[in-house]
Parts: C-alpha cells; structure tokens; sequence
C-alpha cells in the first residue's frame, strides 16, 4: 500500500513539475476526481457491467479450456507433438488483425470480444499448465503410481495440487490480457458496450486525457482487485508452496 | 508355498549410447509368499534400480519379473513401496494423516475406516500425535516414518522398502523392525528389504541377498536359520546370528576388496598432491 | 414504444411511395464524424418513425469495421468513408450501394494544421516535411497528394505518416510531426488547447466540395427490400435537409463525436447533401484513380440508387 | 529424439514417421481449411492457395536484382522483425532480472507489488497516445509498446520461478557462502528457468502481436503490421491473410529457436527430457 | 585450546500461538577447536534444528551460540554443512564436480586449483568416475557422498554433518568414517556430527552429546577416552569402546523408556482393533 502511495505522490508531482508536455499526463488528482465523477455517470457504469460480465466469463472459459488442455498435452507427448505446429502457428495470432473476421463470423455483440479474449487468454494457462506439469517431481509421480492412483485422482490428487501454484500465476497472468484485449476490442471496434468503448467515445476522440486514464484507472483497479482476489485464493489454498503469488 | 515373486535374467541400463550405465545385470532369484528378503549390496550397486523394475515403476531393458506367475508390465496390484528418497515422496500438500490416508482412498473403504486405519498405522510408528503436521514440519526420521506408515496402512501383499530405516534412531529403529516382522507375520505379506546395515539384514530377513558391486548380480543367497520368534537382545546374541552376521560381512567386503583396493590407492595418490599444497 | 410492431404498416405519415416496408426494424451502423449527423437528426427528430422505421444505431469507430456486419447482416445500414468503400468494391470484397450521401467537406472542416511558427505557408513549404494523415491511402493523404499536384509540386515530396486524428496534434507539438491533416472536432479543439494553426486549405480548387461518407447497404438488400431502403432515404434526407440549421447540428454533435456544447457550437461544419448525385461521388473515384493506386474503372452512377420521390 | 520413433530408429523410413507424426494435423488442417473455404467462398476467408497467390504477388515479385524479393521484404519485414526482438530481448533482460530481484526479497514485492498489479491491468492500447508523446513517432515507441505488454508474463513467471527455491538449497547456498553473483545465477536462475522458458514463449508471441498493434496504432509507416492493416482496410483480403500467416510463420519460427535453447539450457531437468509424463 | 563453540540456553520454538513446537530447549555445551563431537538423540528431538541455529541457519528463539567467542548472527565464515535431506541439497542442473566445485568458487582461487581440489575430495568418497553425471543419475548413498565431498572440499574450519553416512553400506561407512578422522586432524577442523549409529558415535567422536527426546536437552556429556589414532576393528573391540557403546545405548534407551512405553501400549491396543477388524 505504501508502494501505491509512493507511485501515486510521483504521478502527482512528476504531473505538476511542466516536465511532460501538458495535457499528456493529467495530475493524479484530477484523475481521481474524473474517475468518480464517473461512477455516477449511468453510461459509463453501463459499460462497466459489460466489460466486467465479459471479463468473467473470459477468465471462466480460458481456465476451462486450457487447464484440461494443458495437462493433456503435458502430459500425452504423442499429442504434444502432433498439435505442436497448430498450436505454434495460432498462438501469435494478432486478436486486432482477427476482429473483423471473428465479427463476421461471431456478429458484433459482446459474444465476438469475449471470444477474442478468450482465444488470447488461454495461452498463458495453457503454457504454464504444461511447464508446471513438466516440474512436477517425478519422485511424487513415482509415489502415486505404486500405489496405483487411479487416473482422475492422480490429476486432481496429485498433478493439480502440484501445478496449481504456478497455473494460478497463468490464471493472473490471462486475467490481465483477457482485460487488455478485451478494452481494446471495444476501443478499436467501437461496436459493444463496454469501458474500452467509453473511452474511446469520451476520451478520446474528444483528447480528454482524464477521462481516458480515469478509465484507465477503472480497469487498473478491477485488475488490481481480481488480482488480489486470486492471490488470497494461493495464499489460503497453496499456503504450502513457496512459488507463486507475489505481484 | 507358491512362488510369489520371480526375477530371472534381468538388465538394466541407464541411458543409452556413451553415457550407458548398466545398474543390473542377469539378475535371478525368486521369493516365496510370506517371505522378507533383505538385500544388501555397496552403494550405487543397483539395489534401488532393482525395486524400481519390480515395482514396475521402471521397465527393465531385459529381462523379466514375475508376481504370482504373471509377467508384471506397470504397477502391480496390491504393492507398496518405502522409497529411498522418503522426503520427497511425501506431498507437501497433504498433513502427515492425509499423507498416509492417501493409498486407502483408492480402495473402496469408508471414511471413518481410512481415517482408524492411519491413525493406527501412525500409531505404531510413534507419530500418533504428529497427524496434523505438514511433512516440512517434520524432522527426517520423522518424515521416514509417515512414508513408512503409509506403506503399511495400505496391507500390501508385496511391500518393496528402500532402506526404509535409515533415518531413525537406534532404539525406534528396534521398534520399527520388531514392528515391521510382526506386520509381516500376521498378514503373511511378502517383503523386500533393502539395507545397508548387516545386523539388521540378518535379524529381519527369512533370506539375505547379497550383491555385488555395479552392476548388480546375485553374490550370495543365505537363508537365515534363525527362530521366527525374534528378540532384539537374546537373538542378536544368539551364535547363529554372530555368524550369520559375519558371513555376510565378509561377502561385502571381499567383493568390495578390489575396489576398495584401488580407492585406497587414489586417495594416497591424491593425499600427496593435496597436501603438499595445502600448506596454509 | 413502437405501436405497429410486427405489421410494419405505417407508410402513413410521409410515405408517398405506396404500401408499407418490407423491413421496420433496422440496424444503422455510424461513425463519430459529421458524417453521420444525418442519422442523428433523423432519431432525434423522428423522421424515421415518420417513415415506419424503427432503427438501432450502433456506433463504429472506423468505416471498414461495419463492413463485416453489413455482410454478415447484422446491420441493414453503414455509414463509412467513400474511399473505404470504393476500395472494397474495386477488390470485390463487398456487393454494396450508397444509398445516401452522407456529407461534403467544406474548405474550413478538414485542413493542414500546423504550429503557427512553423513556416508552412503553402504546399511547397511541405516539400521534405512529415504530414500526418489519418492512414494510409485514406482521403486524407489523397487531399494532401491532389493539392500538392495542383500547385505543381511532387506529391512524393513529402512524408506521410499514418497517425490517428485524434493523436496528431500531440504529434505536431512534440516535433514529431511538421503538419497534419484534421477534420473536425480535432480540427478546432488543436486550434484551442494546443495553438496549432490551419495553414494549408485541402478543399479548394479540384478537390473542392469532396463527398466523405456515405450510407450504404448491400444489393441483396436493396433488391430485396426496395421500399425500405426508399423509406430510409427519405428520413436521412429530410434530416439532411433540417442540417443546414446549424443550431441543430450543434444540438446533436455531442452525443456524436464526445465534444461538449461549447465546442460543438465552434466546429466547422461539413455540408449535407439532400439528394444523391453520382457526378459528385465519381471525383471520389477519380482522386482514387489518381493517387490512391486504384487501377479498377468504375462508375459512380451503378453504385448509387438514385434519391426517391420525396 | 530417435529413441523415441520406435523401432531401431530405422533411417529414413524413421524419420518419415516422425515427420509424419509432427506434421499430420497440421497437414489435415491445411486440407480441411482449403476446403471449407473454398465452399463457403466468402470474400474475407480466401483459401490457402490464393493467399499464397497474394503472398508470392506481394514478396517475391521484386526485382531480379533484388533477388527477386520486394521492398516489402526489406523494407517491412526485416524492420518489424528488428523492433520485435529489441523489444522482447529487452523485455527479458529486464523482466528476468526484476523478477528474480522480486522473487527473492518479499519486502521489494510487497513495495512495489500494488503498482505492478496496476500498471498490468492497463492495455497498451490506451497508452499508444501517452508513449507517442514520451518516445515520439517511430521504433522507439514500438518498442516501448512491445515492452509493455510483453515484460508482464516473464516478469511474473520469474518471480514464480525464483519464488520456488527449495528451502534445502537455499540453507545449502547460505551454509557455503555462495557469492551473491553465483547464488543468483547459479541457484535462482537455474531453478527459476522452466518457469522463466514459459514465460519467454509467451512474451514472444504477446510480442508479435504486439509489433502488429503498434504499428496499427503508432503512426508507423512501414513494417507488417501496417501492411497488414493497411491491406485489411484497403479490403485487399488475400493480402491481409498473407500477412496474418506471415506472422503466423514468423511467431512458429521464433518459438523454434527458443525451444531448442530451451532444451540445451535445460537438459538436467528431469521433466523436460524425452521420457515426458508418458 | 581456545573455546571454538559455546552454546549457552539455547532455545528453539517452531511457528507460534496453538500450533507452537518447542525443538530445543536451554541447551549450554561448548566445543573446543579441533574436536569431534557426536550428537545422537532419538528421532525429531531437535539434533537437526540445533545444528541449523549453529550454522546461523535459523535464529534461535533463545539462548546465544558463540564461535571463537563473537556472537553468531548470520553464517559464520569458513563453514560447510552435509545436510540430512542431501538429495535436496545438490543442484540438479549442475554435475556433480559442479556441485562439489560450487562453493569453492566464492572462494579466490584459480580454476584449476579448484577443480583440482574437487577431484580430489570426489575421489575421497570414490566417486572420481561419476564427476560427469548430473545427481539424478546417482543413487541414494552416491548423492550422499557427493555433499560429503562438497562439504570436504572446502575445507571448513567448521563442519556441520547430519546423519552424513546414513545411506552408505557398511563397508563405505566405514571407509568415509576413517576418511572423516583422518581429514579432522590433518586441517585440525571442528566437526559436529550427528548420527543414529551409536557404534559410530563412539568410534568417531572425541566425544558424544546424548540428547533427551524432544524438546532436547542434554542427558550426558561422554568423553570418548580411546585414542586419536583408531582402527575399525581393533577400536571396536576394545573395552573401552564396548563400555562407552553400552553406556550410551542404555542413556537412550533410559531417556525413552517412558515414551517407549506409551508407544508399546498405543500399538498393542491399536493391534487389537486392528486384528479384530483386518479378518480379510
Ligand atoms: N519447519 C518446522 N516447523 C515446525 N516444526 C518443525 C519444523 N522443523 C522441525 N520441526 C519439529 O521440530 C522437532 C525437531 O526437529 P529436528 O529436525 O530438529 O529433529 P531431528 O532431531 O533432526 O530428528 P531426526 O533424527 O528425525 O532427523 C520435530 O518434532 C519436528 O516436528
Ligand atoms: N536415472 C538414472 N540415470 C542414469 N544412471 C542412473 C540413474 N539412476 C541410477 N543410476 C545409476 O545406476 C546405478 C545404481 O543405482 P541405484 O540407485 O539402483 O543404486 P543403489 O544400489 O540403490 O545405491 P544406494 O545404496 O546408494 O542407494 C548407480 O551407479 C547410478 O549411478
Ligand atoms: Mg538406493
Ligand atoms: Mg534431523
């Protein structure tokens, strides 16, 4: 929380000094100001809930995609190869370069943004699931099959207590790119509802440089909340670990 | 009695090509039903690489075991093993309680009977009042006896032990092993037991085996003689075991003789170079 | 609120064209520019209810993003920039026709700004410069080559840099860039807040009166519903025809582009065209041929349907 | 590698079925992507083959002098390539050596951690007009943007990685005296890289969409994403699809070579050798 | 001989509030320099959680631990440690002559010297052929031998050894004992070792610290009266070292008479449940 303070004093002051050009960098308490004036604006709280709702379901379906995915390739190196080139060739997929066919096929409804989302936040889980699944101590697997663990609880018995510290870390990292290409879906796009849309109809298009890092500020502290969210969830659950968790 | 466990011809190697490391080589002996086997071999020999391949944890490069006459291809049923490496085949994430409870889950057994079956088995080996640790809060030996508790809470019918007391002290290590016959007596289960002290080979075991230097081969088969009904203070007095005792000693140590030989001769060789720069 | 849902009978008020609509409910898609004032007008002032149409509006950020959802459907009506659009019929991407013209730059709503010290007069005064220009191949950089060809000096000459309206002031000021073509609001608001000047005029001579947007829709609607597509014409241009009132303008321009009343009330307004004339949006094709590298021939007059009876 | 064909590793035939094996599905998909797009023939989903059409058009149709390649080659690619390993490579020097600085003081993270959390929920997108002013137009504020979005995933899978030091260890390097050079490199490092390789392959091709975005965005004159979008809103489509494969290509090359650093840097790791989890 | 080690009411407590488990409590001994010291004590009394407070591994909860009579706050210079969890305790990504090699880098020494010191340490405990193989190649014993070299070759004015011949066989053990002795003298090193083996705690030690179960505390202090210069078979033999063996083994037996038996009580009640119910 000092840190917070800290950074804050410093966009105030670096704000004030004249250093940056004006209007670039409007004082943190303008922002503030700006950003609770918003909360009482019903457009903009509209288009939170949107972005909010959709940011959920993002998160909700790139975890259960990729977990399940993740282990299976992780763990079934036949597969791992053979999806390999596929998976390689999707993953650098630009999502912006994407937009207007996903809206061609998807329509331009929030369905088209959350899917974009989805399809990018699934990486880091996926990743991250196969890399933790690879450090697993083999000690452990070894342990679990002489007692021949039968195969669902070998997974969530052993593997997902395993790779669950570093998956949730993917979760975190997903969560963050979900909300990114989320915002700049509506922004670019301009079509559905949302917080991106908001600021790009106010903010930007106007050069409200406030309006547009009160946004900011909106979605920084849903992030920051989420995140906070998700590190008590490791720290209740995963105690136990030492990885995982930290920013 | 049938023959429970029949190893015969087996290799194994590490690696492949220059790196290669044969660890057992044409490996055959049989164990019956009910029976404790003790092994006992140099370090690094095998003995380890030889419970893995019959607890089918490893696949043999050649070849076969055999449990009840069949070929055994993947974890047998009915097994449980004490790794060497105890610390690390304990999940973290479990308490000690859960740690030993885990083998029973897979088995079609009420909560309340899993939960009185570890708890006895911790029990026995004096961890009763540990079960809500995590396995970092406990010492070693500790640590050793979860892992040995969970192999006996799960009755196996063939119970592989890696050096299962290595950690202990002397006097739990007496308990252990007096507990360790008695389990076995009464559920007739069959044991292998590695170990590298001698006494207890011989104070445990129906049989010792004893290896050879890497890689592994069958050096000598004793059956020990000894009364079923064994006693830490009168039998290890008894003559049998002095003798017993010193047979396998001496098998170890002829067989170590030319290599111990020769490591003499290098730590000489060394000792020279280090200290005449070691003056400081 | 809509009384004659599902019936779509209404013609009654201003429909002289005989029999209801083939389709009430229709989906618009609309820019933030002045382009789409007239879809505006017509909401606020009912002319489409007036025409039995019952419209959503659905606002894009840029023209070429409605096209996936004009073909997939999802919207009935586009607006989007001629240039977009006639690049899209050249490559065949699109089966679409302007249905309304949208609106004509004046000489005042879109220039090149820059800093009033900057030297920049003229069009030669650009030579070696970097202009910023909404993107590339956009009308904007066609304006700047077409007035720098006009005054005899080689549209090559000068750099051009894809930059958004929106960013390009900041640009100007920090050095990044010597001048920038604007449209409005952006145009004005550089004028306030950042001191930037228009210095050279794009819209004269034969670039004078340069159609911008458009509203278009695809020919298997058209054909399809040839009463709808009427009905909307006449709303958007009796809304178009209310849009010489400034006052209006201004009144509906917030909403639109972001800018509050104040500023509404300064910015340089495009003019709205109240009839579709195919003379006019063929010099778009022309600047296309000329500049933009577009090798197809077209004619203006076969992607157009014509104004109805009002 | 062979060990795993099967058989002997009996030569070519050997190889042909691994080849085999790696490739089928994306041989299949190929086919079935042909097919499908040929009978929906719908302008914005060209088949394959007319994207190579566009793709041979827009590169190799240069001059002989030039070997036959265009400008778009030199002038576009080569450039944007550049801008993206500048931006990832300084993504991972700084992101792996904050992350183990992180991953190991708790007190620092927990400093500076609120911050972090904030500045990574912030798109690069809304930044594009904040970093235009700060780097001006042009590479330096590309490569800013690429930094932005790609430091987050290695920065975060580092401080994991460092995180997870086995407590034995660490008694082992402080019972040694371990210099603070040979502790971080030779303890946390190490332990930290399978942690740290994941998130290298994610920053990568966060970083390839990333050159994309700020080109779109940035006032970038050349490079492949503003050909990209320039072709998109040109409606040259084929063309746009040419350049969405190119980066497809570019993101599976770049991954190629990291996983076979990946693999010498981690030939110790028990998990990552050939004998996975199967 | 000046005072090398003083411990003074050493106490240890594991975490706090309910959950609170107190290792060692008021703990005073002292070590002079150069001496051997054995520790035996019965499982999880604390021998562990005592050596890490002296090697500034941990900070006691209590009490102070003195070298050379400067508080010790922090890892003490010119210290090395064999760890009980050796397997944790060598990097994997490193061979094993990178892992003896490891701490001598921080050291100012020429690449060769060190490498040359590492051969030499590797060979001691005869592992000079593994110096290539990476520690997951090596068995338990070879692992263990690897961090006894690590810990020898950087020739520590103090050394911390915990249960460090626990997973060797009889005849290395005695090989690393010799080599142990040899090695103390010779660098006139301190050395702290803790060990279950009563045999090697006398064989070993100048003397022997009997500690209570836990929380541990000190039961006896015995002075081992053979002489410096000791044999494995003729010093085992003697009378001294059958006594002094004797001694100790009754003062850990006595020390656990009570636990033990609650123990044996435990175990035979929990046996009748057992045995009532395991009629499969
Ligand atoms: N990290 C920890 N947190 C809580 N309790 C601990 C922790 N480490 C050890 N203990 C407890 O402290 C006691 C002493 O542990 P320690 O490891 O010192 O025993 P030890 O004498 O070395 O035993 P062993 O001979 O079995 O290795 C044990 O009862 C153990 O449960
Ligand atoms: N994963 C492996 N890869 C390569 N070589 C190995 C591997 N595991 C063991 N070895 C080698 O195989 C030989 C036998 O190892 P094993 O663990 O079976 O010995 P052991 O008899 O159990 O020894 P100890 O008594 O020291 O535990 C050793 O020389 C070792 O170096
Ligand atoms: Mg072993
Ligand atoms: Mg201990």
């Amino acid at each position: 929380m000092t840190g917070l303070a800290v950074f804050l004093a410093l966009w105030e002051v670096l704000a004030r000094s004249g250093l940056l050009k004006a209007g670039v960098l409007p004082p943190v308490s303008e922002v503030l100001g700006q950003f609770f004036l918003l909360l009482g604006n019903p457009d903009f709280l509209a288009g939170a809930a949107s972005t909010l709702l959709s940011w959920v379901l993002t998160i909700l379906f790139a975890t259960v995609i990729a977990i399940p995915l993740g282990i299976l390739l992780g763990s079934i190196r036949p597969l791992r190869l053979a999806t390999g080139p596929l998976i390689e060739f999707l993953r650098p997929l630009p999502t912006v370069a994407l937009i207007p066919l996903a809206t061609l096929v998807l329509g331009s409804g929030a369905q088209t943004k959350i899917a974009l989302a989805t399809f990018a936040a699934s990486w880091p889980i996926l990743f991250n699931t196969m890399y933790a699944l690879g450090e697993i101590d083999r000690q452990l697997l070894d342990t679990a099959r002489s007692f021949r663990t039968p195969l669902p609880r070998l997974v969530y018995g052993v593997i997902l207590p395993s790779i669950a510290p570093f998956v949730l870390t993917g979760i975190r990292l997903s969560a963050a790119v979900g909300l990114i290409v989320l915002v700049s879906t509506e922004f670019l796009t301009g079509t559905s509802v949302g917080v991106g849309q908001f600021v790009f109809h106010w903010g930007s298009s106007s050069l409200r440089m406030d309006i547009v890092l009160a946004g900011t500020v909106f979605t920084g502290l849903v992030g920051y909340l989420v995140n906070i969210a998700l590190l008590g969830a490791q720290r209740r659950w995963l105690g136990w670990s030492a990885a995982g968790g930290a920013v | 009695m049938p023959t429970m466990l029949q190893v015969s011809g087996l290799n194994h190697r590490y690696g492949g090509g220059d790196g290669a490391h044969v660890a057992v080589r044409e490996l055959s002996f049989t164990v019956e039903a009910g029976q404790l086997a003790c092994i006992v071999g140099p370090s690094g020999c095998g003995k380890s690489t030889l419970l893995r391949c019959i607890g089918g944890l490893i696949k043999p490069t050649g070849g076969t075991v055999r449990l009840h006459g069949d070929l055994v291809d993947g974890v047998p049923d009915d097994l449980a093993v004490v790794f060497q490496d105890y610390s690390r085949s304990l999940f973290p994430w479990l308490t000690v309680l859960g740690n030993v409870e885990f083998p029973l889950r897979s088995l079609k057994m009420s909560r309340d009977e899993r939960r009185a079956r570890a708890r006895e088995a911790l029990a026995w080996v004096g961890l009763a009042d540990a079960d809500r640790k995590y396995p970092s809060q406990l010492s070693g030996g500790m640590q050793q006896r979860v892992s040995i508790a969970r192999a006996l809470a799960s009755r196996p019918a063939l119970l592989l032990m890696d050096e299962p007391f290595a950690s202990v002290d002397a006097q739990t290590r007496f308990e252990l092993e007096d507990l360790l016959r008695r389990v076995q007596r009464e559920r007739n289960s069959t044991v292998l037991l590695v170990t590298h002290d001698i006494d207890e080979s011989v104070y445990l075991g129906d049989r010792v085996l004893v290896l050879s230097s890497s890689p592994a081969t069958i050096v000598a088969d004793l059956p020990v003689g000894l009364p079923a009904e064994r006693d830490q203070i009168t039998t290890r007095e008894s003559a049998e075991f002095v003798t017993l005792r010193a047979e396998v000693a001496r098998l170890l140590r002829d067989r170590n003789a030319a290599a111990e030989q020769a490591l003499a001769e290098q730590v000489a060789t060394t000792e020279q170079v280090s200290t005449g720069r070691a003056n400081r | 609120s809509v009384l004659n849902g599902g019936s779509g009978s209404s013609g009654s008020s201003g429909g002289n064209s005989g029999g209801p609509v083939e389709k009430s409910n229709i989906t618009l898609g609309i820019l933030g520019t002045q382009g789409s004032v007239g879809a505006k007008l017509a909401e606020k002032y009912g002319y489409f209810k007036q025409q039995g149409l019952n419209v959503t509006i659905k606002p894009y950020a840029q023209g070429p993003q409605a096209v996936p959802a004009l073909i997939n459907g999802e919207l009935d009506f586009a607006v989007i920039n001629y240039v977009s659009y006639y690049q899209a019929i050249a490559a065949k991407t699109l089966d679409a026709k302007v249905v309304v013209d949208g609106d004509v730059a004046t000489e005042t709503s879109q220039a090149i700004m820059a800093k009033p010290d900057s030297g920049i007069r003229t069009a030669k005064d650009l030579v070696g410069k970097k202009v910023g220009i909404q993107a590339s191949k956009s009308l904007a950089e066609l304006l700047v080559r077409a007035t720098l060809k006009d005054n005899d000096v080689d549209p090559n000459s000068v750099t051009y840099l894809p930059i958004t309206f929106p960013n390009i002031p900041a640009a100007i000021k920090s050095g990044q860039l010597d001048a920038g073509v604007e449209v409005e609001p952006y145009l004005t608001t550089s004028e306030q807040k950042d001191g930037l000047q228009p210095v050279i005029k794009i819209i004269s001579g034969s670039t004078a009166n340069m159609p911008v947007t458009g509203y278009i829709a695809t020919s298997k609607f058209i054909d399809a519903n040839p009463k709808t597509v009427a009905a909307f014409q006449r709303a958007l241009f009796t809304a178009q025809r209310d849009a010489t009132d400034r006052a209006k303008v201004a009144e509906v321009l917030p909403e639109l582009s972001g800018v509050d009343q104040a500023t509404a009330a300064l910015l340089n307004l495009d003019t709205f065209p109240t009839a579709n004339n195919p003379a006019q949006l063929q010099r778009v094709i022309t600047l296309l041929q000329a500049y933009g590298g577009m090798t197809a021939q077209l004619n203006a007059a076969d992607y157009l349907v014509p104004t109805p009876q009002m | 590698m062979a060990g795993l064909v099967g058989g002997g590793g009996c030569g070519v035939s050997g190889r042909w079925r691994a080849f085999g094996r790696r490739w089928l599905v994306f041989i299949v998909f190929l086919l079935l992507w042909q097919w499908i797009t040929v009978s929906v023939a719908n302008p914005y989903f060209p088949p394959p083959t007319q994207i190579l059409d566009a793709a041979r058009e827009a590169w190799l149709s240069g001059p002989g002098s030039h070997l036959f390649v265009t400008d778009a080659v030199t002038g576009d690619m080569l450039p944007s390539l550049g801008r993206l390993l500048l931006g990832w490579f300084i993504a991972v020097v700084v992101g792996v050596s904050c992350g183990l600085a992180l991953g190991r003081l708790p007190k620092l993270t927990d400093y500076v951690s609120t911050m972090l959390f904030f500045a990574r929920s912030v798109p690069a997108v809304l930044l594009v007009p904040v970093f235009l002013v700060a780097f001006g137009i042009g590479p330096r504020m590309e490569i800013v943007t690429i930094l932005w979005g790609t430091i987050w995933p290695i920065l975060l899978n580092t401080i994991d990685g460092a995180r997870g030091v086995d407590a034995v260890k660490t008694e082992t390097a402080r019972a040694f005296h371990i210099s603070r050079r040979d502790w971080v490199f030779g303890v946390v490092l190490p332990t930290a890289l399978p942690k740290v390789f994941a998130g290298l392959r994610l920053a990568l091709s966060i970083a390839i969409i990333l050159m994309v975005v700020s080109e779109l965005t940035g006032g970038a004159d050349s490079g492949i994403g503003f050909r990209l979008i320039n072709a998109q809103g040109g409606f040259q489509l084929a063309e746009m699809w040419a350049w969405i494969v190119l980066v497809s290509v570019l993101g599976y090359l770049a991954n190629f070579l990291l996983t076979v650093v990946e693999r010498r840097m981690l030939a110790w790791h028990p998990g990552f050798h050939a004998e996975r989890l199967d």
